[in-house]
């Protein structure tokens, strides 16, 4: 639970098309304030007379209180079903409602560690404020985003700059090198002493990593994506089983006790079938 | 504003009385914590918990939950720490809040009913128990309680033998039946002081990209503002029949106006469920724009307006 | 293009073929006329008329309509000119259009659906007969005949017995039972050769300004997105139960997306009804839709689709 | 059955607050070629994530075939519920769904006649159109129109001058004449010499100008409000109880037999009834 959380009534500042995303930015007072890196925000979809009746959750790719109308924070969003499609083509004015900053976020080494910030699509998202962190905290930071294809990788130059090394994969080869991020991870763990991976990304890229991750013994935390109904805690749709430190596995919900949660506690690969051994399988 | 000053909200559901009709929908506000970081949850006319059974329980697989027209499904299939741990952890904590509390069980065999039952019965601080029989009965082909009318009065007996003393206990009923108000009977004859209408109506998305049902569950419960008008009629069938039965009325409110609509069908409180989804403080929001709704039609209280709907009823 | 040339999008039911599988819904197509305004009714699957009955009904007073989330409530009652008149004026227009008819009709008793099925045995040019059984028994309190098995089994019988010859029977059935799939093998059983799937779901508005039932007869029947999920688990239930039966599918069904649904779900073809209110062209358009999403998942031909979401269904 | 009705995209031309009411000038192709005073438009709700399935009727205030982008039909719509508040929030540029023109239209003398319109709230839309013609045929005509209130008066400048009398009623006696249209009619039909009445607004007025009518003995087409589900005469939901030529009453559909019918043959508060000897009355 993010005790910072809020519901408000928030304006879109701007909205920019961004390769295959929109760069948008909502006006949010002190959630902006409160907003930590793996934070999300969850958006009420297609106006008074709308047929959808859920929220839509975004991660919050960059959130600052120094804005012109006070606290705001920028999202990066896919256009892809009805709802994100309705969100991306509002303007510069209207207004939506939004609860945020919520579930946890990144953990921040208190020791300047040599971080690796792997990044899926829009998953890229969270990692760019993320990085700025960890390198105030002196951290090395380096990064790799993938995607199905160049207009799909979301690597703003800001962004660029922040980091030490930056690597580009892509299914079809449209830019950097084709293949999947975890085809060049091992490579970048080795060569740059990597300590800690963070991910952000489809649910198959994060399993992948965690495999990696454990091979090279190294840390992993990742942002989790489960369908989500509530986004507060209250539903119980976007649970995933997870290993506690009791060694108990658990459905925990991903929007409270997550997104961001440690790779090597998730029982991967669990869609449709509850792991055998989970506390109360029935 | 002397006007909305006077007017009395205060509800009753079989000998429990509440400040007013607003409750949360058993499964739909988690464990009570979660909404309090959005409100005082002593503003709710009563907390609903989520159905608790005799044993932990996992729940189903993910995925569990589809969005549909005006709606969701959702088969979390009643994930929970089970009854021992829920009253040692959540109960008290719900308690120190002030909230008037309605706890939910369910069971898979009639005996988990009276395990349960037994299990309330010396629990202090209850306001009253909501009997959710919309499970299936493994004894029974999995054929849910509240589908038969036999299996529905073994449930409401088995609660009634065992709960012992005042705590009132309120059938939550499903819709997916030829006739809801023969089984609203039934369970009233066994011992149900009030009826909780509707539980969710089942239902089926299939995903058209993996071209296979989308809930790993397969089906799921309907529920939200696509189901309200099942809701309305149900509400109205059975408070025809059973006039005199209080009504928990649930499936699809989302502001003042749907809550309105339910109790002028018979409903003596609203539970507000899928809402909270889409809007964590849609229980204040309602429970504002009912006043005003019922203030602006000149009622004086909440109570004259139930089942308002059916004066003069001709047909 | 290539592709989609060879695709093959006739359909059957029972003995019937059909050029494709988009049919519009009883009583939502008018008498025919009102639609091949916007469009060539031989790019129909089939038209099926308005449930027909023995005598002219005036229908059901206004307000008839409520429009609810996702969906809409009506109580039309079966307005229509009685089956003499309409073998006289409707058909003979329908025939000369050149479009595939589906004939439905309604009774109030087992006598009017053995009276309906002589009068239809001699007509020429009908391809199927769909017998809404979801309609109120006027010798049996009022009950729906779909919702009690045996009432469902003599109306069938009825039409089986009266009907002679080739003319395949289509039951259409009312999900607002308890287990429709129960219902589905009594009706096969009494000789339908395939089935409807779903009629409207049994519901109410109130109005919150009057404060009554808003329809003149109180309840009515939900159609619409709201009601698909349900449609599609009556579907996928049915068709998991009787698996040879062919399903006539239909229940909020309002682009091609819903349409492959139900066909995945178990569905032969669908029916459109609620949608052509809102837009003329619907049929045309889903059928457009439906096609290229068949195209696109690499099915040869509709049939291949038909209940595809059942494979390796371990549930 | 109106022959010419089409189903089009169209787009929104200008939409202007007028008292309680927007005028709003939507683009329509040659559907304005078509367009009678009586016909009216039905237009989908609430866009691609709409909970509204079904669409909303208007009467048509005015239309040209002579727009700078071709025809165009004008609209007076009040913000009444949800579809008529999310319609007339649309900016100039937004399109929607249009099917038009639909149903009966007013019909036109072939001798110059004694008009009087009498219009009620909106109602009053479909009267300035019908003035104009009666006037281009010689027709004298008197207008009366009413309201609960000043502002739900719509009477734009242009319609005016194109009378040769207008009376105004309100409830409140914010504008005109205190009380109903039904208390001003009598008086102008013996002045005038009226010999037909045309109408259009709520049920109530109609029924009260149809027993006026009666007994002066003039002629009374009116265009009526039912409920609509579908306008183009599928679905059955709006009907009213219409005697015939043959003396027989059937329930008849107000789309497609309306919504201009003859006041005579109507009966009137049948609400929630059906009449004794209906055809097929069950
Ligand atoms: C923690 C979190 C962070 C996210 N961050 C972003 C982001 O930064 N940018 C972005 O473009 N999108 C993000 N998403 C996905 C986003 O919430 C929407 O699911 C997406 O925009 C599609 O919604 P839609 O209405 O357009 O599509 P639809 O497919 O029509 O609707 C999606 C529906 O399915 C549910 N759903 C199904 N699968 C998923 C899934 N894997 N994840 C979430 N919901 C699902 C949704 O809740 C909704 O009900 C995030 C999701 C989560 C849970
Ligand atoms: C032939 C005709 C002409 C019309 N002309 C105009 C006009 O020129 N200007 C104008 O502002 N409005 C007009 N209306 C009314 C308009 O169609 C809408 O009913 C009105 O705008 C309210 O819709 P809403 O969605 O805002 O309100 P809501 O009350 O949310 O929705 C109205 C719903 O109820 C139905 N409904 C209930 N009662 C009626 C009724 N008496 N009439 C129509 N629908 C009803 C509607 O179809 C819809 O489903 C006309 C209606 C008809 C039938
Ligand atoms: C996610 C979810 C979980 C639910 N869990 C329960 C439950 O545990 N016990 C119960 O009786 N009803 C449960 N319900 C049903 C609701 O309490 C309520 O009856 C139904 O959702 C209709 O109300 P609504 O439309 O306001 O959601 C659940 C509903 C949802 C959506
Ligand atoms: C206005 C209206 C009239 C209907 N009349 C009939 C009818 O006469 N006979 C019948 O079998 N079904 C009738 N139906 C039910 C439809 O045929 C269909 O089963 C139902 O509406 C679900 O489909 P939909 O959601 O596409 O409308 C009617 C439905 C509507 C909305
Ligand atoms: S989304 Fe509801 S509990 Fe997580
Ligand atoms: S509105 Fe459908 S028939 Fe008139």
């Amino acid at each position: 639970m993010n005790k910072f959380a809020e519901q408000i009534t928030s304006e879109i500042i701007s909205n920019k098309k961004v390769g295959a995303y929109h760069h948008m930015v909502f006006s949010v007072g002190d959630i902006a304030k409160h907003a930590k890196p793996g934070n999300f925000v969850a958006i009420s979809i297609g106006g008074a007379t709308s047929s959808m009746v859920l929220r839509r959750a975004f991660a919050i790719y960059r959130a600052s209180d120094r804005g012109l109308s006070g606290g705001f924070v920028e999202l990066v969003i896919a256009p892809h079903g009805p709802g994100s499609i309705w969100l991306t083509s509002l303007a510069p004015g209207a207004t939506i409602n939004l609860v945020g900053p919520l579930g946890t976020a990144f953990g921040i080494p208190t020791e300047p560690v040599k971080a690796l910030l792997v990044g899926g699509g829009y998953g890229s998202a969270p990692l760019f404020g993320l990085s700025e962190i960890l390198k105030s905290r002196g951290c090395r930071v380096d990064m790799v985003l993938g995607a199905s294809s160049a207009m799909k990788i979301y690597a703003p130059l800001e962004g660029k700059r922040s980091v030490s090394s930056l690597t580009i994969t892509t299914d079809d080869g449209s830019v950097g090198t084709p293949g999947k991020v975890s085809d060049v991870i091992p490579n970048l763990i080795a060569n740059n002493g990597i300590e800690i991976i963070y991910s952000c990304g489809p649910m198959g890229m994060l399993e992948a990593i965690t495999k990696i991750a454990e091979e090279f013994g190294v840390m992993h935390q990742c942002a989790i994506e489960e369908s989500m109904a509530c986004g507060i805690g209250v539903c119980m749709t976007c649970v995933l089983p997870i290993k506690g430190e009791d060694g108990v596995i658990r459905m925990l919900r991903s929007c409270i006790d997550g997104p961001v949660v440690d790779g090597s506690s998730v029982i991967w690969n669990s869609k449709r079938k509850i792991p055998e051994g989970t506390w109360g399988a029935n | 504003m002397g006007c909305k000053l006077s007017f009395d909200y205060a509800t009753a559901l079989g000998s429990a009385n509440f400040n007013n009709p607003i409750f949360t929908a058993s499964g739909c506000a988690g464990s009570g914590k979660e909404l309090s970081q959005f409100f005082d949850l002593r503003e709710l006319g009563a907390l609903v918990t989520k159905s608790i059974m005799v044993k932990p329980r996992s729940g189903r697989p993910t995925p569990r939950m589809a969005e549909t027209p005006s709606g969701m499904l959702n088969s979390i299939g009643l994930q929970g720490p089970g009854i021992d741990t829920f009253l040692e952890n959540d109960i008290p904590w719900l308690r120190e809040q002030g909230v008037a509390i309605v706890v939910s069980i369910a069971g898979e065999s009639v005996e988990d009913y009276a395990v349960l039952a037994r299990k309330m019965r010396a629990v202090p601080g209850i306001s009253a128990l909501e009997v959710n029989i919309s499970c299936p009965n493994v004894e029974n082909r999995g054929q849910v309680f509240a589908c038969n009318p036999e299996t529905a009065r073994a449930a409401i007996e088995a609660v009634r033998r065992n709960i012992g003393g005042e705590l009132p206990i309120i059938a939550k009923l499903t819709p997916d039946v030829t006739n809801i108000a023969d089984i609203a009977e039934e369970v009233v004859a066994a011992g149900a002081d009030a009826l909780a209408l509707i539980n969710t109506v089942l239902a089926m998305v299939i995903d058209t990209n993996t071209m296979r049902p989308k809930l790993a569950g397969f089906t799921g419960g309907l529920s939200g503002p696509a189901i309200r008008p099942i809701a309305v009629r149900a509400i109205y069938q059975v408070h025809a029949r059973l006039p005199h039965v209080k009504i928990l009325g649930m499936g699809g409110v989302a502001s003042g106006r749907d809550a309105l609509e339910l109790i002028l069908a018979g409903a003596s409180a609203t539970s507000i469920g899928t809402a909270t989804f889409g809007d964590p403080t849609a229980c204040i929001r309602i429970k504002e724009e009912l006043e005003a709704l019922l203030v602006e039609r000149g009622f004086n209280s909440l109570k004259e307006a139930v089942g308002y709907a059916h004066r003069e009823a001709t047909q």
